[in-house]
């Protein structure tokens, strides 16, 4: 019988060596896996609003089974497109609005970022770590949490200091930034930008330690690269695309981390001390079997308002929409 | 006859539509001033294009000194001793003298000690030069000396000059024979191109005549009278226009005190310009181009704005108005550039009559235009003044020079103007629509328009005006009546020669 | 907000590579417009620059023979411009915009397979005992050589416009090219010389993106750096120690700009990452009143049959 | 010998010609393309034109047609006024930016009254975005002189930084769960530009595009302010004999662009967009400078390449997902589409000619 036909949206290039770059390796394992029993069809760079529309309904009436908008800003033309095509099934990532025949999905990579910081506290001697973010949204301001957090706990003296570049993609800024912050003493750069930019920049510069974001970045290793969060969706992919062929398919919300693999730790490397990478490990495993929630309380908001009280692990839904700073960070966040 | 330089054979050029030259053939001699005569687009420039290697002839041959010579761009005839002087300047307004000339030399010397040089050389001919000038700042007489140095450095054994006497005073006129007579006398040989048949009969030795491309005579300009020479290049007499008796009016245009700021970098300022002009008569103005003519119309055109005061039409302070207003009033001007500022190349002439006619032909209401009213008003232009095209949805571009140049005429005169200045009105166009162009003038002031005419043909303009003034570095004479005045007086009023006295600096 | 963790001699040597992407760019542009063409296309021949010489140099493992197909390359694009403008004497400013958009296209096809690639690194300089002086080693002596090839463009550009026969051709054809054709100088050769000259700069500005400043190849990764080019030349009078200037002026601008987040300055992030171009904004107005040195005949199309 | 000799006049039967024969040299150059990629080049031609227009689903295909089409030509039309008359505004794409934050502010201050004004108000302020922004550079050109296409241009950038920080502050919704972005306006009916006919694709922007269209044609050939901007293009010196003020008339071009942009900007974020976000702008206003040399500056003209270029991005994501083509592939077909109309333009005002001229 037919193929079933999985096609998936794209809002970058599948060059992108980043998000759209991960998907797409999800994609292909989804051909791995299933071989001819599956058919998948991509666009890449399709703007999010009408465009994103026109090509998901385009993908609806050429036959797609199931299909995989992969940009928060296709959220609304997903719910649009699905309402009129309830035999398709859609998988959203990183959203929020689901219906009978749309899923959500999204990864906890705030729990890399806890590996992150916990290696980041032990290795910096400057004390100071520079983070590089893109646009302050709460995606991105949850890694700054989680990565201060986990490394002011091993480091009590750790400073971060955070450029925001306003920009998704622009590796010569991302590059200026990395050097700025390594100029202005930090020792340990972390992004939230998908270029190799700041690698190589931290590379040049010499005694300053990075790590992979999206993508294992491994061609930066052991040093500056000395491990990676990778965006790994094959398992969801293949997982979901099985479900559609056995006609199980649920609408639900999926935001996983560590434990389901969605959030790949990649190989620390030998640049790291040995007590500092079993600690990182410990991180890794306390987070993946659920033993330990990345947002543990006690934890203060930036103003000094108490936000979780001891042993209090924060709310999904706060999360999802964190829009401030834990005690401690300095700065403000861009409005 | 003396040696020959060089020889040309059955040359032949044509261009789309035109032949430009028809198998000319002639000789010039060594050490002899030959004059090229002919009508405006009888092919003069284009035959001494191709001598200086810009234009590559369909067909025939010219020898130099008996060797075949066939230049196949100017660098290769400069290097046989060919120099040029062009009728439109080749010059460069932002670079510096030195820096123009060495353009146009094959090996220039470093720049200081070319600028040594051109010292050296403008004083020994008359025709002093500061190197270091930047050429926009120039008159145009300095700048023609730029383009005569620059051919004097290279020695050269032809000297061609098309047109260098038009935008020369008379008393520039002189130290220029006197140079080119000093050259002769070195034995180089000259070909002189001109309009102006009485310099032709003092200077050259020899004549070659041109009409519609041929070669239709040769004459000794010293045997032959002027008169000859002129029907020869028309292939027919000439019938001057006629000037009946006028009386004047009331003033129709009052400038007093006028001064203006040159508009672009390399312009001319006016300095304190007075003139009016009363209703009937025609008022000339000459000069040497680019010492405020341009400027002069712009500010009657309303193109340029300058105090109320400054500018009445009648009594009616206009100085602040715009050229809808003026035209409105009956103040209509005719610029001198017709492609590009009179009349835009690339529209019709329907287009090209809306330019100008919208405001008092009633081509516009409320904003909206009346094409086919200006298609008819085109049309009677074309009618009343001969244009010849093949209808008004001709572009502009499309028509000859002097077609051109009766079409802008002839749709400002059809306006009924109160006041018309023109600038140039028979620039480029024949001798019998001169004539006309002229006569239509005289009939205007007959009928009691004030008319302005600036020109740099002083034959023209004692042939139609009632005074006469001439504009000097944006310094305007004072009008004296045109009856009577002689050719030095006149030359005086235009400035005398500029830089008689060494160098100015 | 700590000011003193900006250091200010760090801070001068990495704007000094900010710059240099634009530094050739410019400069290559500004021998366009010299010669009375205007070329729009920066951003497209930066980009295939950047691809080409970035393929080049993983693939052959040398980024000088990146540098040298980077210029290659950018020269090549170029000539589509020059042959809709020089011979099929289309719009200037259309043909620049056409560029750009297929230069963007093209490279990113061609550099399909070199995502996520690291290129060999090419060394700095580091010059024994100068580079290690305090000050003015950094600022000076630690760079690539590249940079320093930036530099000395700047000065033969100069050298050349200003003192030599070409450099008073290649000026003469800007100002009155039909005048220049009447002196019997190859207008369109020599503008096409100046395009392709323009194309190669540009295309050694986009490799310094790739194989230097970031270093990698991705898609669109000149991020408008052209167009910033572009604004320089006007910005610097089309004179070239003002381009120096402005390069460095907007590298400049676009460092301090993140050092002073990284140093807490409560500005608004927004508004600082809009300053660098406020800032040229502003430049431009203060400059344009120097008019004088715009090439007169830029933008115009030359035909020799007028 | 190949020789160029200038027309006496452009050959009109040449200027409806060459875009034809554009065309058709883009699909042979860009069938080449795709073979070289190892597609069938037949194939993707037909997919890419054939398949919006007339295959299985062309039903949905048509109306996004105009939906994609739309704020091209109602921008390219602004632009191309300037454009005829040499002012060269680039910076569009800024326009629209603030035409689409001004016309959401406009409706979102009214959130969630519902009244028949609101969505006037918001047209009104669209409009007034866009052209307070061109204002900029048309401002500093009659003033100082300065060069708009520079100003204009590094207006779009600071335009999109605008836009980022309005949309992760001013603008963002206080219920989206702290995510970037403003409310949807589809769901607030008082503001939503949604379908006159249901699934016609046709929406206020269309209407405004067409309008902008007949309003160009009979500025340009009925009404002397086109006639003006049409002189000015051609002989700047003539215009000012003719009496044009430039400054009155750069004012007017770069504001009736921008007008127009920032229009295109308020109906796309009202209807078919929904929300302002932080990457809203998808490149409309640098497309529009395609399509409006495409066009050959003329309303017609950019009202049918309006319609190719949308051809080309719809039929670009169709190969895109059938055949598996890269999107920059589909760019690049779009770069040659422009560089063969500028080159066969050349027939149009000159004529070639092999050998000798003939004489008449
Ligand atoms: N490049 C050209 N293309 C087409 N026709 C040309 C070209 N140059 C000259 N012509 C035509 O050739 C003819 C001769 O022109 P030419 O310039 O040689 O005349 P001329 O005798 O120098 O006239 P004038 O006294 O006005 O200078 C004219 O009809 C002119 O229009
Ligand atoms: N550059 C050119 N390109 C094409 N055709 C030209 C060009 N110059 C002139 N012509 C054509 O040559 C013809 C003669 O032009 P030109 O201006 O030389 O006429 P003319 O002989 O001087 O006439 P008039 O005495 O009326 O000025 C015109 O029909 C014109 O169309
Ligand atoms: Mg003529
Ligand atoms: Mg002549």
């Amino acid at each position: 019988d037919d193929p079933t036909k999985v096609g998936f949206v794209y809002v970058g290039p599948v060059g992108d060596g980043g998000w759209t770059y991960e998907h797409d390796q999800g994609r292909k394992a989804v051909e791995a896996e299933f071989g001819d029993k599956v058919e998948t069809v991509y666009v890449e760079n399709v703007a999010e609003g009408p465009d994103a529309e026109r090509v998901i309904t385009q993908m609806a009436l050429q036959g797609a089974d199931l299909i995989f908008t992969t940009s928060f800003g296709y959220m609304d033309p997903t719910i649009n497109v699905a309402a009129k095509f309830p035999d398709v099934k859609f998988e959203h990532a990183t959203g929020y609005k689901n219906a009978d025949n749309v899923s959500t999905y999204s990864a906890r990579f705030y729990e890399g970022r806890a590996v992150q910081g916990t290696i980041a506290g032990h290795m910096t001697e400057s004390n100071i770590v520079g983070y590089i973010g893109s646009y302050p949204i709460p995606e991105v301001i949850r890694g700054i949490n989680s990565a201060y957090i986990h490394a002011k706990k091993v480091n009590p003296d750790v400073t971060f200091k955070i450029v925001w570049a306003f920009t998704w993609f622009d590796p010569a800024k991302e590059a200026d930034a990395a050097k700025v912050l390594i100029e202005q003493g930090a020792d340990v750069i972390l992004q939230h930008t998908d270029s190799t930019a700041p690698q190589a920049a931290a590379q040049a510069a010499g005694n300053v330690i990075t790590f992979g974001q999206a993508s294992d970045m491994a061609e930066y290793g052991p040093k500056p690269r000395v491990s990676s969060i990778i965006d790994d969706w094959a398992p969801y992919y293949i997982a979901r695309t099985q479900a559609v062929m056995d006609g199980t398919w649920e609408s639900k919300s999926t935001w996983d981390g560590i434990g389901a693999g969605m959030v790949g730790i990649g190989e620390i490397s030998d640049a790291v001390p040995a007590d500092v990478k079993a600690a990182a490990l410990a991180m890794k495993a306390s987070l993946a079997d659920g033993s330990y929630h990345a947002f543990t309380g006690p934890l203060n908001k930036q103003d000094g308002s108490a936000w979780l009280a001891e042993g209090e692990t924060a709310d999904d839904g706060t999360l999802a929409g964190m829009n401030f700073y834990v005690e401690g960070i300095e700065g403000d966040i861009p409005q | 006859m003396t040696e020959v330089l060089l020889s040309l054979k059955g040359l032949t050029k044509a261009y789309p539509g035109v032949v430009a030259n028809d198998a000319v053939s002639f000789d010039i001699g060594a050490g002899e001033v030959h004059a090229l005569l002919g009508e405006n687009g009888a092919g003069k420039s284009t035959l001494v294009k191709m001598i200086y290697g810009l234009v590559k002839p369909d067909s025939g041959e010219m020898t130099l000194r008996g060797a075949p010579f066939a230049p196949g761009e100017p660098r290769q005839a400069r290097a046989d001793g060919i120099a040029m002087v062009f009728q439109h300047f080749s010059l460069f307004d932002a670079l510096n003298v030195a820096e123009n000339i060495a353009l146009g030399m094959e090996n220039p010397p470093a720049l200081r000690d070319l600028a040594t040089k051109i010292r050296q050389v403008s004083e020994a001919y008359g025709l002093p030069l500061d190197p270091y000038r930047t050429v926009g700042d120039l008159s145009a007489g300095e700048r023609q000396r730029v383009e005569i140095i620059r051919c004097l450095l290279q020695d050269p054994k032809l000297l061609i000059m098309d047109e260098p006497t038009s935008v020369l005073t008379p008393q520039e006129v002189e130290i220029l024979f006197l140079t080119l007579e000093k050259l002769r006398a070195e034995g180089t040989s000259i070909l002189y191109i001109s309009h102006k048949l009485e310099e032709i009969r003092r200077l050259c030795d020899h004549a070659t005549i041109l009409r519609l491309g041929k070669n239709v005579g040769e004459c000794v300009p010293a045997e032959t009278s002027a008169s000859e020479m002129a029907e020869l290049m028309v292939g027919s007499a000439l019938t001057p226009p006629e000037r009946g008796d006028r009386d004047f009016g009331a003033v129709a245009l009052d400038i007093s005190g006028l001064s203006v700021p040159s508009p672009t970098a390399f312009g001319t300022a006016l300095r304190n310009v007075h003139l009016t002009v009363r209703r009937g008569e025609i008022l000339g103005i000459g000069g040497v181009a680019g010492n405020g003519q341009d400027e002069l119309l712009s500010v009657l055109s309303g193109e340029v704005q300058t105090e109320a005061d400054a500018v009445k039409l009648g009594t009616d302070p206009i100085g602040q108005l715009g050229p809808v207003a003026r035209r409105a009033l009956g103040l209509l001007t005719a610029p001198e550039e017709r492609l590009g500022h009179a009349a835009a190349p690339d529209m019709s002439l329907t287009e090209n009559a809306m330019l100008t006619g919208a405001t008092r032909e009633g081509l516009v209401k409320n904003g909206f235009l009346k094409w086919g009213a200006a298609r008819d008003f085109a049309k009677r232009v074309i009618k009343d003044f001969d244009v010849r095209t093949p209808g008004p949805e001709n572009a502009a571009r499309s028509l000859s020079g002097g077609n051109l140049q009766k079409f802008v005429i002839g749709r400002e005169v059809l306006q009924r103007p109160e006041v018309l200045v023109v600038d140039q009105p028979t620039w480029g166009v024949d001798a019998s629509a001169a004539a006309a162009i002229r006569q239509s003038l005289l009939d205007l002031a007959a009928g009691g328009c004030a008319v302005i005419c600036i020109s740099q043909d002083l034959d023209e303009l004692m042939e139609i005006s009632d005074s006469f003034a001439a504009l000097n570095e944006g310094r305007l004479s004072a009008p004296r009546p045109a009856a009577g005045l002689s050719v030095e007086e006149i030359g005086l009023m235009m400035g005398g020669a500029h830089g008689m006295e060494v160098a100015h600096v | 907000m700590d000011l003193s963790a900006i250091n200010p001699v760090l801070l001068i040597a990495s704007l000094m590579v900010a710059a240099t992407p634009l530094l050739f760019a410019a400069i290559g542009e500004l021998v366009v417009e010299k010669s009375g063409v205007l070329n729009l296309g920066v951003e497209g021949m930066m980009i295939i620059g950047a691809v080409a010489g970035f393929a080049t140099a993983v693939e052959t493992g040398s980024p000088l023979l990146g540098f040298v197909a980077a210029a290659g390359a950018g020269a090549t694009l170029s000539v589509l411009f020059a042959i809709l403008t020089q011979y099929a004497q289309a719009n200037q400013v259309a043909s620049g915009l056409s560029l750009t958009l297929f230069g963007l296209g093209m490279s990113a096809l061609l550099g399909q397979s070199y995502v996520g690639v690291k290129p060999p690194q090419m060394e700095k300089l580091d010059i024994p005992v100068l580079s290690d002086l305090p000050v003015v080693g950094p600022i000076l002596f630690g760079h690539d050589l590249m940079l320093y090839v930036a530099l000395v463009l700047i000065a033969a550009v100069w050298a050349v416009i200003k003192f030599s026969r070409i450099g008073l051709v290649l000026r003469a054809v800007g100002e009155n090219h039909d005048a220049a054709h009447a002196l019997g100088y190859k207008v369109v050769r020599i503008r096409i010389m100046a395009i392709l000259f323009g194309g190669a700069c540009a295309g050694l500005g986009g490799a310094y993106i790739s194989l230097i400043r970031v270093p990698q190849w991705t898609e669109g990764m000149t991020a408008g750096i052209g167009w910033i080019a572009l604004a320089l030349v006007v910005f610097a009078s089309w004179k070239p120690w003002r381009v120096l200037l402005g390069a460095y002026l907007f590298g400049g601008v676009t460092v301090v700009q993140l050092n002073l987040q990284a140093a807490g300055v409560a500005i608004p992030v927004e508004y600082l990452a809009m300053s660098p171009y406020l800032i040229t904004i502003l430049v431009l107005v203060i400059l344009s009143a120097d008019k004088s040195s715009a090439p007169a005949a830029l933008g115009r199309n030359f035909h020799a049959a007028r | 010998m190949i020789r160029l000799e200038k027309r006496p006049q452009p050959s009109r039967a040449w200027s409806l010609a060459t875009p034809l024969l554009a065309v058709l040299a883009t699909m042979i150059a860009g069938g080449l393309l795709f073979g070289i990629l190892g597609k069938d080049p037949v194939e993707a031609i037909r997919t890419i034109f054939w398949e919006p227009l007339f295959g299985e689903f062309a039903f949905y295909y048509r109306p996004q047609l105009l939906v994609k089409g739309a704020p091209l030509v109602l921008i390219a039309i602004g632009l191309s006024l300037g454009f005829k008359a040499g002012i060269w505004n680039i910076g569009a794409e800024g326009q629209y930016i603030m035409g689409a934050l001004f016309g959401a502010g406009a409706g979102l201050a009214f959130y969630p009254t519902e009244a028949w004004y609101i969505f006037p108000l918001m047209v009104i302020a669209g409009g007034f975005g866009g052209w307070i922004w061109a204002m900029i550079p048309a401002f500093l050109k009659v003033r100082f002189g300065t060069n708009e296409i520079l100003v204009s241009l590094m207006l779009v950038y600071v335009a999109e930084q605008f836009l980022a920080s309005m949309s992760l502050g001013l603008l963002k919704n206080p219920e989206g769960h702290g995510f970037p972005g403003s409310r949807n306006l589809q769901q607030y009916d008082s503001a939503y530009n949604a379908d006159l006919i249901a699934g016609s694709g046709m929406h206020w922007g269309v209407v405004a595009a067409l309008i902008a269209v007949i309003f160009a044609y009979v500025l340009l050939n009925r009404h002397i302010t086109g006639y003006h901007i049409r002189l000015t293009g051609e002989a700047p010196r003539a215009a000012r004999f003719a009496g044009v003020n430039p400054s009155r008339l750069i004012l007017f071009c770069l504001g009736t662009s921008g007008m127009l942009a920032g229009l295109a900007g308020m109906f796309e974020v009202s209807g078919p967009s929904g929300q302002v976000s932080i990457d809203f702008n998808v490149g409309y206003g640098f497309t529009a400078i395609i399509v409006a040399f495409l066009g050959r500056l003329h309303p017609v003209g950019i009202l049918l390449a309006g319609g190719l270029m949308a051809l080309t991005y719809i039929g670009g994501d169709i190969a895109q997902s059938n055949l598996q083509l890269p999107s920059s592939a589909i760019q690049v077909f779009q770069g040659m589409l422009l560089f063969f109309l500028l080159a066969f333009d050349l027939l149009t005002n000159f004529r070639i000619s092999l050998g000798k001229p003939e004489v008449a």
